[in-house]
C-alpha cells in the first residue's frame, strides 16, 4: 500500500475535507503563510487562498472561542494549537464553552469544531510545552478526545473528526510526524476511521498492552522484545480514541489474556491509565490474574534536557520491566 | 485611522436621526411594551425567587438596563445576531422569547428554553440569532466574535452584538477579541454595559482608563462610542451607526452604553444597598429609569395615553402570570434527561454514537 | 469544644495568620470591602485594611498570576477565587508558573502560595460554575490539593497551607460554608492539621467508604443507613488532602475492610476516584473481595434545575444502593 | 491624565541624558563587552546546536537585540527584578550569569542554572533578581507585575522590568496585567522588544493598533515612550526615566523598543528567509546592528581601539570555549535528579514532606 509520513497523513486529511465541504476552514498561528511550525499545514494556503486557511495571532482563548462561536453558526472550523501544551492559556473556551454550550442551551446548538495539534513529551522542551492533556479532556462529558497512533489513523480518525457534529479534540505528536505508514489511496475511495474503536495492533495471549498515541509504539516494540527474549506473548491494543473509549475492546482484551499493563504517556496520577485500570478492575475483576499495573511518565514536570528525558517518558525498556515484574 | 467621537452626554435628541424617524407610533409602543414586559418579568421572577422552593442557583435582574436591549435588538435584521452574559434576561425577552419557556427555564423544567439545564444565566434561542446567555465572565466575547466571523464568512450581510459587563473588561479574552475584530475586519460590535459597578466594585475601582471605557478600542485602532443608555433613541442611532458600519465596511465598533441596576447584583446581594448609596439608587429610579422616561416621551408626542398605559401593564402582568402558571404545572427534568443533550451525535442516534462509550456513569 | 461555622473556621485560620506573618496578603475579587461574596472574609478589610486585604478586578489570569510572581519574593498570598470554576480564566498561570516554575528553575525558586475557594456542585449554578476541579489540579506534580470536610479541618489546614512553602490549592464548598463544627479554641494553641494525613471519621469493619470534602457527609449518613436498616457496618475514611495523598490510609482500611466504595463529586471519567481505585487495586490487589465501586457525579456536565441536580451529584441514597449492588 | 510622547524616532542624541552622561569610559566599555559576550555566546550556542547532539529542544537566539537587555539591565539597582520570555539568553548574561552555567544548562547538564531542567527557555538567577525565562508566550507578564507587587508590598524603591514580544501583546494575560499595573499604580515596566515578527508572522498581521504596540497604554491611562533600540544609550536614558517613575511615583509604564533578530524565529525556523526578505536582514545586519553602532561610537570617541575591540572578542571567544568545556564535562542529571525540585518542602525534607504521597510513579 502507498506510505506517507503522519504529517502528510493529516494533510490530506485536511486537503480533502477542504474539497469537500466548503464550511472547513482551517486557522492558527503560522498555519497559512509558514505552512504551519511542524509542516502539517504546509502547501494548504498556497492551494486554498486566503479565506479557508486563517493565520491568527498569538490570542489562543480568542481565537479559539471564535472558531467556537463561528462552528455554532456552521462554520466548521479545524483549529490547530501549536502544542496542545497551550490549552492553558485557552482553557475556558475549550471546556466551558465548547463542551458545555450544547447543554446549557438544552441541545439548541452544536458546536462542530476540531482542535488539533501535537500532545507530547520527548522533545526537550521543557515542562510548559510537553502536557499530554487527552485524559485531562476526556473527563470533560461533551468533549471527544482522539490520540492516532499512525499515519492511517491520523487520517482516518481526523476526517471523522471533521465531520463529527460535535466538539472533537485530535492530539497529535510531534515525534510521530516524521514516521512513515500505510495509507490507502484515495483513489480506492473515501477513507475515515470511526472515532470510538479501538484497534488490535498485535495479538497475543499472555497479557495485553493498552496504549494510545506514541507509547503504542513502545508497546509494539516491547512485545518484541517479550517473545524474542522472554518468550512471552503479548497483545498490543490501541486505543485511538479516549472519548468515546472502546470499553468492550479493552475488556475483551483483559478476559483474553487476564492481566494487563498500560502504557501511557501521561503522568500517573489521573493519567488515562487511572480511568482504564479503574474500569478494567471494576469490569473485569474475576478475570484478573495480577493487578493491573502502569508505565507513566515519571511523577514531575517534564525534564529538559535531552541525557534524560527519555527515561523520563514511557520507553520500551521501562515497559519490558514492567512486564517482568508481574507476579 | 478611524477618528475617535468626543463623548456625548449633553443631552441631545436623537429623534432626528434616520433611524428613530422611521420609528412609527406603533413601533414606539412596540419599544415601550418590551421594556414593560421585561420589568414585569424580572418583578415577577424576583418574587418567586423570594418565595422560596420555585428556583434555585442565581438570579441577576436587568430592571434599569431595558432600554439598552430593547434598543440594540430593535436594530437587528435576519444576519444580525446578539449574545450575552448571565444579566440575560432583557435580551431574550426582548428578541422574541416566550416568557412561558423563560420563567420554565427559571422553575427548572422541562419546559424551560433550555429544558431547565441551563437555568437563569443561560437562555438561548438560536432561531432568533440569539446565542445566550453565558456565566463566566467575558467568555461569550470570543463567542460573539465568532459569530461575526461566521456572517462574513458566509458572505452575509449581518454583523454580531455582544454584550458585556463594565467589570467583564477586563478579562484578558475581551482584549485578545478586540485586536482579532480589528485586525479580521470583522463586524463585531462590543457592547459594554456599563451599570457603573461589577457586583460590589465601581468602575473606579475594577477599571483604569483614560476618559472611559469604550475609549480602549483606541489601543486596537477601532471605532467606538459612548451611548446614554437611559434614552432609547440615542441607543438606536448610535448603536446603528455601527451596526451599519459593521455590515457595510465589516468594520468592528466597542459601544460603552451607560445605564444603571435598580437591583443588586444578584437577588443575594448582601450589600446591594452599601456599596452604592440609597440616594444614588433612588435617584437613578427617579430621574433615570429609561422606561419612565421613554412613557414620558410618548405621553407628551400624545402616542400614549394613560389608559394604554395601564392596559400594557395589565397584559404585561397577565403574560408573566401565565408564565408562572406554565412554569409550575411543567414538569421537571427526569434522570433520563439529565444524560441528553450533551452530544449532538448521541442525541441523533448517529452511526458515530454507537462507536465506544461516551459517559462513564455506570 | 467550641463550634464554629466551616467560614467563620476559615476566616479565623485567615486572621491568626495575617497576625502571624506580615507577609501574608488576601486578594481576590470582593475579598475585602464586599467581606466576600460567600462571607468568608467578613470582617478581614475592616480589622487588617488596604495593604493586607485587597479587592481585585476580574481578572483572574492576571492577579492570580501576580500573586505568583509576588510569592517568589516572599509575598504569601492567600488568593480567592471566587467559584474555583473560574480556574478555567487563569490555568495557565495555576498549572505552569505555579506548578512548574520552582522545577523550571532547577530549585531555585519556590512558590509559597495558597489559592482558594468553593468547588463544588450542588448550588443549581449550572454547567460553567460547578466543576469540581481537585483531580485535576492534584494531576499536575508541584501543587498540592486539600480538600477540607469540616470545621475543624477547613481552619487546621488552611492554616497549614498558608504556611507551606509550595502552592497549595484549598478546595472548599459553599454548601459547607454553612455547617457548623467544633475547632478547638485559640487559647488552647496554635492549631494545625498536616497535609496529607487522611482522617478516619467513622470505625467500621464490613467495607470502607473513602471520600472528600461534602462527600464524607453523604458517606457517614449512608453508613448510619447501612448500619440501621442493614446491619452493614461501613467505616469512613475522610482523604482531607489529594496531593499529597495519604495512600497508607487508603491500603490500610481496604486491607481491613476488604471492599471499598469511593464517594466523589467528581465526574467519573478520571476523577479523584479513578485515581484511588486505581491505586488501591494495585496494591491491595489480594485483599479485595470485590471490585472497587464508585459514586460519582453522574457523567453530564453539572444540570441547574434544582428539581434534579442533587440526584446528579453523590448522595446518601446513590451510596446505599451502591453499597447494597455489592456483591 | 499622563501626557502621551511623541514617539520620537528622529535619532536624537542621547548622551547628553544624565543618565548617559554619568557613564565613565569604564562603563562604556563594559556595556560593549557584555554585548559582545551575548552575541559570541549565541553564535556558539548556534554552532553546537547545528553540529547536532550536543543540545535538544529550542533555541531562540537573541542577536541583534543585545542593546536592549544590557542597556535595560545596566539601569538596575538592588530593588529592580527582570522577567522575560523565551528568548533569555541575553538577558541572563546581561545580568550576570556565567556562560558556563548557561551554555551547560542548553547542554542539559546538572551543573546548568537550572540544572538542566530548563533548557535554552527556561534560564533563572533569583540571587541577581532575575526570574527567567518563560516559554509560554505572554505568561510571563502577570509574574512580572507581581514581581512590582512584591516590591512595593516590601516598600521598597525598586520596580520590575518585564520583557515580551511583539506577537505576546496579543496575550490577555498582558492586557489584564496593564490594567492591574495602571490600578493598583504599581512600579510595573512592560518591555516589548519589537522585532518586527513573532515566528513568521509580521506586527501588521498580528497586532491591530494606532501609531504603535506601546500605545495600547493609553487605554488603560498608562505612560508609554517607544524607543530605538538600535542605540544603547536611548535605551538607557528612555527607560531610565520609566524606571525613576516607577521608583519615585510608583506608576507603570509601557515601554516598546525597537528592534531586529538577525536570525529565525528559532534555530528550527524553516522560513528565516522567506518571511523578512535577505535585503531586509542584510540592511539590518548592516546598517543597525546594535554592536557596530556601539563600537563606531566608543572609536569615534577615542575610547575603543582597534586591539581593544579584538582584545574583547577574543576574551569573550575563550569564555565560549571554557563553557563549552565545562558543558561537555559536566554530568548529565540522574534518575534520580527528575524528582528534585519538584516540593520545596519535599527537597528540604520538612516535616510537611512527610505526610502522605507526593509522587505518584511506582
Ligand atoms: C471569570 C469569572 N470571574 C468571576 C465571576 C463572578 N462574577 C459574576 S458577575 C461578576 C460581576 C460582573 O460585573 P459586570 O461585568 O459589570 O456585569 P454586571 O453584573 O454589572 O451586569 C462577577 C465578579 C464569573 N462569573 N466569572
Ligand atoms: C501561548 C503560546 N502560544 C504560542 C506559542 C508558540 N510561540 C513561541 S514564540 C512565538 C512567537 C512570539 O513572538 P514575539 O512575541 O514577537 O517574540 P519574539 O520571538 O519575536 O522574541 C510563538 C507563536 C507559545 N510558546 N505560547
Ligand atoms: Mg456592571
Ligand atoms: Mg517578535
Amino acid at each position: 500500500m502507498r506510505k506517507l509520513l503522519y504529517r502528510h497523513a493529516i494533510r490530506e486529511a485536511l486537503d480533502e475535507e477542504l474539497a469537500r465541504d466548503e464550511n472547513v476552514v482551517v486557522m492558527g498561528e503560522e498555519v497559512a503563510q509558514y505552512n504551519g511550525a511542524y509542516k502539517v499545514t504546509e502547501g494548504l494556503w498556497e492551494k486554498w487562498g486566503d479565506k479557508r486557511i486563517v493565520d491568527t495571532p498569538i490570542s489562543e482563548a480568542g481565537f479559539i472561542g471564535m472558531g467556537i462561536g463561528a462552528s455554532m453558526l456552521g462554520v466548521r472550523p479545524v483549529m490547530e494549537l501549536m502544542f496542545w501544551s497551550f490549552h492553558s492559556v485557552a482553557f475556558d473556551q475549550l471546556v466551558n464553552n465548547a463542551a458545555c454550550v450544547r447543554y446549557m442551551s438544552g441541545g439548541l446548538i452544536n458546536v462542530p469544531i476540531v482542535m488539533r495539534g501535537p500532545a507530547n513529551g520527548g522533545t526537550n522542551v521543557g515542562a510548559t510545552h510537553s502536557h499530554c492533556p487527552e485524559g485531562l479532556f476526556a473527563a470533560f462529558p461533551g468533549l471527544k478526545v482522539v490520540v492516532p497512533s499512525c499515519a492511517a489513523d491520523a487520517k482516518g480518525l481526523m476526517k471523522s473528526a471533521i465531520r463529527d457534529n460535535d466538539p472533537v479534540y485530535v492530539m497529535e505528536n510531534t515525534k510521530l510526524y516524521g514516521i512513515e505508514g500505510e495509507v490507502p489511496d484515495p483513489e480506492e475511495g473515501d477513507f475515515t476511521i470511526p472515532i470510538g474503536k479501538a484497534a488490535i495492533k498485535r495479538e497475543g495471549s499472555d497479557l495485553s498492552l493498552i496504549a494510545h498515541g506514541r507509547s503504542v509504539l513502545h508497546a509494539l516494540e516491547a512485545a518484541e522484545v517479550l517473545k524474542n527474549e522472554h518468550g512471552i506473548n503479548a497483545e498490543v491494543l490501541d486505543l485511538r480514541s479516549i472519548r468515546p473509549l472502546d470499553e468492550e475492546a479493552i475488556l475483551k482484551t483483559v478476559m483474553k489474556t487476564n492481566r494487563a499493563v498500560l502504557v501511557d504517556e501521561s503522568k500517573p496520577f489521573n493519567g488515562v491509565s487511572s480511568q482504564i485500570a479503574c474500569t478494567i478492575q471494576e469490569h473485569a475483576f474475576d478475570h484478573l490474574d495480577a493487578p493491573v499495573t502502569r508505565v507513566c511518565t515519571i511523577d514531575a514536570p517534564s525534564i529538559y534536557s535531552p541525557h534524560i528525558e527519555d527515561e523520563q517518558l514511557p520507553n520500551t525498556k521501562r515497559v519490558v520491566e514492567k512486564v517482568l515484574q508481574m507476579s | 485611522m478611524i477618528p475617535t467621537p468626543e463623548p456625548n452626554l449633553g443631552g441631545l435628541d436623537f429623534s432626528d436621526s434616520p433611524i428613530n424617524q422611521s420609528l412609527t407610533a406603533d413601533d414606539k409602543i412596540r419599544l415601550y411594551r418590551e421594556m414593560v414586559r421585561i420589568r414585569r418579568f424580572e418583578t415577577t421572577s424576583l418574587q418567586y425567587y423570594q418565595k422560596g422552593g420555585y428556583m434555585g442557583g442565581f438570579l441577576h435582574l436587568y430592571s434599569g438596563q431595558e432600554s439598552v436591549a430593547v434598543g440594540c435588538v430593535s436594530l437587528m435584521g435576519e444576519h444580525d445576531h446578539i449574545i450575552t452574559a448571565y444579566r440575560c434576561h432583557g435580551h431574550s425577552l426582548a428578541v422574541g422569547m416566550s416568557m412561558k419557556e423563560c420563567m420554565a427555564e427559571l422553575f427548572g423544567k422541562a419546559t424551560g428554553c433550555s429544558k431547565g439545564k441551563g437555568g437563569s444565566m443561560h437562555f438561548f434561542a438560536p432561531d432568533k440569532n440569539y446565542w445566550g446567555g453565558h456565566g463566566i465572565v467575558g467568555g461569550q466575547i470570543p463567542l460573539g466574535l465568532g459569530l461575526a466571523y461566521g456572517v462574513k464568512y458566509k458572505e452575509q450581510q449581518g454583523c454580531s452584538l455582544s454584550f458585556m459587563g463594565d467589570g467583564a473588561i477586563n478579562q484578558g479574552a475581551v482584549h485578545e477579541s478586540y485586536n482579532l475584530a480589528a485586525l479580521f475586519e470583522l463586524p463585531a460590535i462590543f457592547v459594554i454595559e456599563n451599570n457603573g459597578y461589577s457586583m460590589g466594585t465601581s468602575q473606579k475601582r475594577s477599571s483604569a482608563y483614560r476618559d472611559c471605557l469604550a475609549q480602549r478600542a483606541e489601543a486596537y485602532d477601532m471605532a467606538w462610542d459612548i451611548v446614554n443608555g437611559e434614552d432609547l433613541l440615542e441607543v438606536r442611532a448610535k448603536v446603528h451607526i455601527a451596526m451599519e458600519r459593521a455590515r457595510k465596511e465589516s468594520l468592528p465598533t466597542v459601544l460603552e452604553i451607560q445605564t444603571y441596576r435598580h437591583y443588586g447584583h444578584s437577588v443575594a446581594d448582601a450589600n446591594a444597598q452599601k456599596y452604592r448609596t440609597p440616594d444614588e439608587i433612588k435617584r437613578y429610579k427617579q430621574q433615570h429609569d429609561p422606561i419612565i422616561l421613554w412613557e414620558n416621551r410618548l405621553m407628551e408626542e400624545g402616542l400614549l395615553t394613560e389608559e394604554q398605559k395601564k392596559e400594557i401593564t395589565k397584559e404585561a402582568t397577565a403574560e408573566c402570570k401565565e408564565a408562572v402558571a406554565f412554569a409550575e404545572e411543567s414538569p421537571a427534568p427526569t434522570m433520563e434527561d439529565i444524560m441528553k443533550d450533551v452530544y449532538w451525535e448521541v442525541d441523533n442516534e448517529t452511526e458515530a454514537s454507537k462507536q465506544g462509550r461516551h459517559f462513564f456513569t455506570d
